[in-house]
């Protein structure tokens, strides 16, 4: 059903979205509730350097990536000690898929922990649990809708993404030629509108998927708690 | 106050920006407003009825591809000629050479080290390059190490900042950086020649004409060579 | 010994509470609505910390603003169950019972959940159950985290009389058993007289009053802040025999005096507090025969005070033996009756005015004055 | 007429009722926690749909299955007090209070607001408020969007005692002027025989009784769950005169026997109810003097039974003219007095325990027997 | 202290970028409210559909919006009997801004009211309020926070838009090319890494800017009805 060539850009795809969220969910959900529940100086700050990924042209993401994590760049350097490169590489599109989609995991985490009831976690304090018991038995579950929204935004993001995946990692067939990249290659040339539409389907397919996935996860974890809601 | 919009490809936006400025300094009531855009987007955005009263292509396939979607163009012309080469970051160590069937670009290469190129797959400067690597016996070699940027300047962006030590672009973005250095042009005959042709959408009104005629003209050619582009042979 | 001194200002209102509180025993917090009560509990729980003060449980300090010191709320290890219910909605009502338990312990659970009766909602979860059931539960899950101090604001509100009553008796053998104070907020006398011990009285944020609930109830000037018409007096008696034929129990008093009620549930020889309601007191000249008033104690009038609020009615306040004994009758009859300071009186109580419901503990076995 | 038959099953749990209530009155709903009383409530205000069923309250059908006909809630009218108080956060207390008002009224907010007590707080937010005050405000909340119908769920819990005593006489004389049907929830028989007319007693989602709660009351058989101790009779009485200086008001029976109790505010003339608790009756077998018992009245035993949880004491059922009234004595004193049914004795009921609070309004003015 | 340059794409970024998120706000709201809210046969269908510029790279995007309101698209051919044509013109390109930021604004209100207490709307419906009213005064004052945050996040999307305003709203200097279009010209220009630089400082700015407006308006709203929250 699939050409070769598409599979392997789909299966390349979910790796690498799949790893961006992966990776980024730790942190976004630490970084969301820093956020939530905290105030401290240059809080501001982080917030904005959160965001940037989400205000600035993907491709400027992608050569500020480059200046950082570049051979020549501050991090890049640091990591080809232990031999890694990541610019041309997949786990370069996911390192750039998961800096394009990170605002939107902690925007979603966060907006989901401040709507959590606090009373509930001073409720479990009293009863003798550690902040960190009630983040993971209080707080994480009733913020659960927003995790998974955000694991699915930025899933969905990371999946999408092209300016940044090109510039930094580039768009080499089977390490880095996700299915963006892969579309974008075809609407490039005349008259391949009929490839470009299969990439566009896949790319849709995939989405929804995650999307429908997303959404019955949430169900399901809200209709535990189903009874009296009005 | 009559407008002329200038729909042309990305790679002639330092040439055009300044073309622009000459004429409207001599023609104070026209306003010449150029577009820029990689030559696919922008021919797509014709196609579709972007108010364009001349476009000007990186390569000839996306004008051939406008006119068969019913956009009249008129007094088509292969106006300008541009040249691949190869670069390099400018205190590289790697001499001069001209990439040819004995001078191989992967020998100039280390360990995980690529040459940055226009993507192949839709990149006219990387079409080219394919072709010419091809003709010289090196694609097969070369194209599990190619690093495909998005635009001519982004493969020469990785070049300036050192994350290939090798690229190749066209001539003209080589003169317009002075952070990389030429280390040789490909052969003419390893490519198709490289041609920039240029159009009227539509029938042009006399505005049009007026600026369409100039940029065919002397002061116009100079300004392109300065720039790097050759002239091309007219071709009718 | 519980020590409290602490001020907290909140908009307008101000906290301001200076008192030394027993150990052990049940002590009461009264007062009208908005006087402090959640207020000061928090600063128990160490929700909210005190804007000056200190607070120590057994010399061990949760809070000291002196030495910054604040335990945090966690590490205080109380029970505490607030005016709302605060179930976790994404656990059944066994994930709640057992949240604060620091072991598995099944049969706990068991038990607790049977004295409450939620036993067949164990695997509910919170949004389905009724109000008064998921006060039950909170109530459960601040049992079983096996605190070592228990908070309780209005914690019986929303349930059905037979229930409240076997909790209130449940809570009364908690406090014996495992001997851990408790801080009890109601606004139900009736509450308070089965199970406290002491009493705090607070009014816009300051305390009226302190001590014994018994010295407490019997101060004439608070009378109109604690609830009207329920004026009490305990009196303290041992069980002398329980008269099975007659289904009654006699008492003694301390000076020798009987009183008969019906058949209470403990041993002879156990000494117990019974609330003698000042309404259900009524006065007679003389011993009295025919009737079915059971018992006549013999006692003499120390004041008679018009109330407050209703001068009709008039609270007289008799000593029999070294205990006090109150009586409010229209102040009609005490006119009528000629009844002034320093006669000596047959107080007369019914029998079914001391009954308690079958399964009532003795409260203060312990207690021998 | 209020026309009540529905079916829910929720869970485990299936409510049944079908019932015809009064349309002007209050109707106390009574039953132990998880009994359906919320659930009741929430079908009659048309935030659950009755799985099969009718509610029509004066021929205006709210909800039928039957033809699929269901009137939204907001259409419905009605002033619902939730056991929670659920303000709104974003609003003031003010602005809570009017939110359901259709036209701007200052004076009634003024009015409901000085009568709860919550005047100083309009400004306030609602996360600042205190249990009893956020109480409170719910109440007004409902009571000023006019409503054709008040639900009031458990609305009096976590008031202080004489705020509660204000609002039962305020609700009391609400229904009274403004004439709509009330539904009350409560789980305080005190509460209910304040201002209930009727009363609905629901067990396990079923109705086990239904009717004028003096009718109910006197079920020996509902005895145990009606609260236990608090057994009463009603007595229709007629103000007869005022004796200033006693402080006493003469009320009369219908069967001309007199009644003494501590002044009422209340027009000679006028017929009142008065609650009468069989616990504070006794009997003697002749007129006793000499005692601060101010009243007598001659009545028949209709009755003598044990009662059903505690044998050791026995209720006694007496005819006094056309009326019962009913006295918990000992059984011992029982059969030491040899009572049975058919003699006549002597009721002694205290002046003080048919005592009210000097505000206290006259319930049943206009009910004339 | 700006170049002409900069203020004209300055000024047009901020106009393209307001009146996208204007135009979004009320359908976006009512969507988010629906999803929220109902169930309804092909709810995941609209679900995904309003997720596709979220999952399509950007360049795509623009092209099926170029398909539907080109000259030969569509709606671009109904359109144009009113005169009206979007392609090419800034309108066209706060319709691309407004596309691509559509999901994110749909999310983070719809995750908001998801939060709301329903029982607080049921209290407001017993109190005679209609549903409409219900949700003026209850549902949306409570789901501001995220209101907020969808207009925020919608406002720095469409701001940094640049692969479907590119291709559907051309690179016309003061018509269209917007911040992130002037910063690509900027880049296809070796040698003006300043310009490129400053642009990118332009964009955070104003990203950053509206990122404390909205967490101002927030932070505002919640304290409004702060009290005891333990
Ligand atoms: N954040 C605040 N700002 C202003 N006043 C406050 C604030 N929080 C509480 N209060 C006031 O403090 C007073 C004491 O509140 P508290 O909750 O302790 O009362 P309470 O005794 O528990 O009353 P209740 O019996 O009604 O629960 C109340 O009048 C309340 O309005
Ligand atoms: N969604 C549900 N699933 C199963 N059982 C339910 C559900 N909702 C309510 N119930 C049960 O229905 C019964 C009646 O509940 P309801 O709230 O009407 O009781 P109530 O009489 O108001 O009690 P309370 O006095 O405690 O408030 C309860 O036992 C409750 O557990
Ligand atoms: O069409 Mo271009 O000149 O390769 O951007
Ligand atoms: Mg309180
Ligand atoms: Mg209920």
């Amino acid at each position: 059903m699939l050409t070769p060539l598409e599979w392997e850009a789909l299966q390349l795809s979910l790796k690498v979205a799949g790893v961006a969220v992966g990776a980024s969910l730790v942190p976004g959900i630490a970084l969301a509730w820093v956020l939530a529940r905290h105030t401290f100086p240059g809080k501001s700050l982080l917030d904005g350097l959160i965001h940037l990924p989400l205000v600035l042209p993907p491709v400027v993401v992608g050569y500020l990536l480059l200046l950082a994590f570049g051979r020549q760049g501050v991090i890049g350097q640091w990591l080809a000690r232990f031999d890694i490169g990541l610019p041309f590489t997949w786990q370069g599109a996911a390192l750039a898929g998961g800096v394009m989609a990170f605002p939107l995991m902690v925007r979603a985490i966060r907006l989901s922990l401040e709507a959590v009831d606090v009373r509930l976690e001073a409720a479990a304090r009293t009863l003798g649990a550690t902040r960190a018991r009630v983040f993971v038995t209080i707080t994480l579950p009733l913020a659960l809708p927003g995790v998974l929204t955000g694991m699915m935004l930025s899933f969905a993001r990371a999946l999408s993404e092209f300016g940044a995946t090109m510039t930094f990692a580039s768009n080499i067939p089977g390490e880095t030629r996700t299915l963006p990249l892969a579309l974008y290659s075809v609407i490039q040339s005349p008259g391949r509108e009929a490839a470009a539409a299969r990439l566009c389907l896949i790319s849709i397919a995939v989405a929804m998927l995650s999307l429908l996935v997303s959404e019955w996860l949430a169900r399901r974890s809200r209709r535990r708690m189903e009874g009296r809601d009005v | 106050d009559s407008t002329v919009h200038v729909y042309a490809a990305a790679s002639l936006t330092d040439a055009m920006n300044d073309l622009v400025k000459t004429y409207e300094a001599a023609h104070p009531s026209v306003d010449i407003v150029p577009v820029y855009a990689s030559s696919s987007t922008v021919a797509r955005q014709i196609a579709n009825g972007a108010p364009a009263d001349i476009y000007f292509s990186a390569n000839e396939q996306w004008m051939d591809w406008l006119g068969k979607q019913g956009v009249t163009l008129t007094e088509r012309r292969d106006l300008l000629k541009n040249h691949l080469v190869v670069i390099a970051q400018k205190g590289s160590q790697i001499q001069s050479f001209i990439p040819d069937k004995d001078h191989r670009l992967d020998n100039y290469l280390g360990r995980n080290e690529r040459v940055a190129v226009g993507d192949p797959d839709h990149v006219p400067a990387g079409i080219y390059a394919k072709q010419a690597l091809t003709s010289l016996d090196q694609w097969q070699a070369l194209e599990p190490r190619l690093a495909r940027a998005s635009d001519v300047r982004a493969a020469m962006a990785l070049v300036e900042r050192g994350e290939a030590p090798l690229g190749i672009v066209y001539a003209t973005d080589a003169k317009a950086s002075d952070r990389v250095k030429t280390l040789g042009a490909f052969p003419d005959g390893s490519h198709p020649p490289i041609t920039y042709p240029i159009a009227e959408i539509g029938s042009p009104d006399s505005t049009t004409e007026a600026f369409y005629q100039w940029l065919q003209g002397q002061d116009a050619a100079q300004v392109f060579a300065d720039y790097g582009f050759g002239p091309a042979k007219l071709k009718q | 010994m519980f020590e409290l001194d602490v001020t907290r200002v909140q908009g307008e209102f101000t906290l301001e509470v200076d008192l030394r509180l027993a150990s052990r025993g049940v002590t009461a917090l009264f007062g009208p609505s908005g006087s402090g009560k959640t207020t000061l509990l928090r600063l128990i729980a160490g929700l909210d910390r005190p804007d000056r003060g200190r607070i120590a449980l057994e010399g061990y300090v949760l809070c000291d603003t002196a030495t910054c010191r604040f335990v945090p709320v966690h590490r205080r290890r109380l029970g505490i169950v607030f005016q709302e219910a605060r179930l976790f909605p994404h656990y059944s009502v066994r994930g709640n019972l057992c949240y604060g338990m620091r072991d598995e312990d099944p049969a706990a659970v068991a038990r607790i959940s049977g004295l409450l009766g939620i036993d067949h909602l164990l695997t509910r979860m919170p949004n389905t159950l009724s109000g008064g059931e998921a006060r039950r539960v909170a109530i459960g899950r601040a049992l079983l985290s096996s605190p070592r101090l228990l908070l309780l604001d209005e914690p019986l509100t929303g349930l059905d009389g037979a229930r409240k009553q076997e909790l209130l008796e449940y809570l009364a053998a908690l406090v014996r058993d495992i001997d851990i104070p408790v801080i009890f907020v109601s606004h139900d006398p009736q509450e308070l007289l089965a199970v406290a011990d002491d009493l705090v009285l607070l009014e816009k944020g300051q305390v009226l009053a302190h001590g014994a609930l018994n010295e407490v109830l019997a101060r004439p000037e608070l009378m109109s802040r604690l609830g009207g018409f329920d004026i009490s007096a305990m009196l303290a008696a041992r069980c002398h025999r329980h008269d099975v034929r007659r289904q009654l129990s006699e008492l003694r008093l301390s000076d020798g005096q009987m009183l008969e009620l019906p058949t209470l549930d403990i041993e002879p020889g156990q000494w117990l507090k019974i609330q003698v309601r000042a309404r259900d007191v009524a006065i007679a000249l003389e011993p009295v025969s025919g009737t079915s008033i059971r018992n006549t104690l013999k006692a003499t009038i120390t004041a008679c005070q018009p109330l407050d609020d209703m001068a009709s009615v008039t609270l007289v306040m008799l000593d029999a033996g070294q205990q006090t004994l109150r009586a409010l009758i229209s102040t009609a009859s005490c006119e009528a009756l000629g009844l002034a300071p320093g006669m000596t009186v047959q107080a007369l109580i019914r029998a079914v005015s001391l009954a308690r419901p079958a399964a009532a503990p003795a409260l203060a076995d312990q207690e021998v004055p």
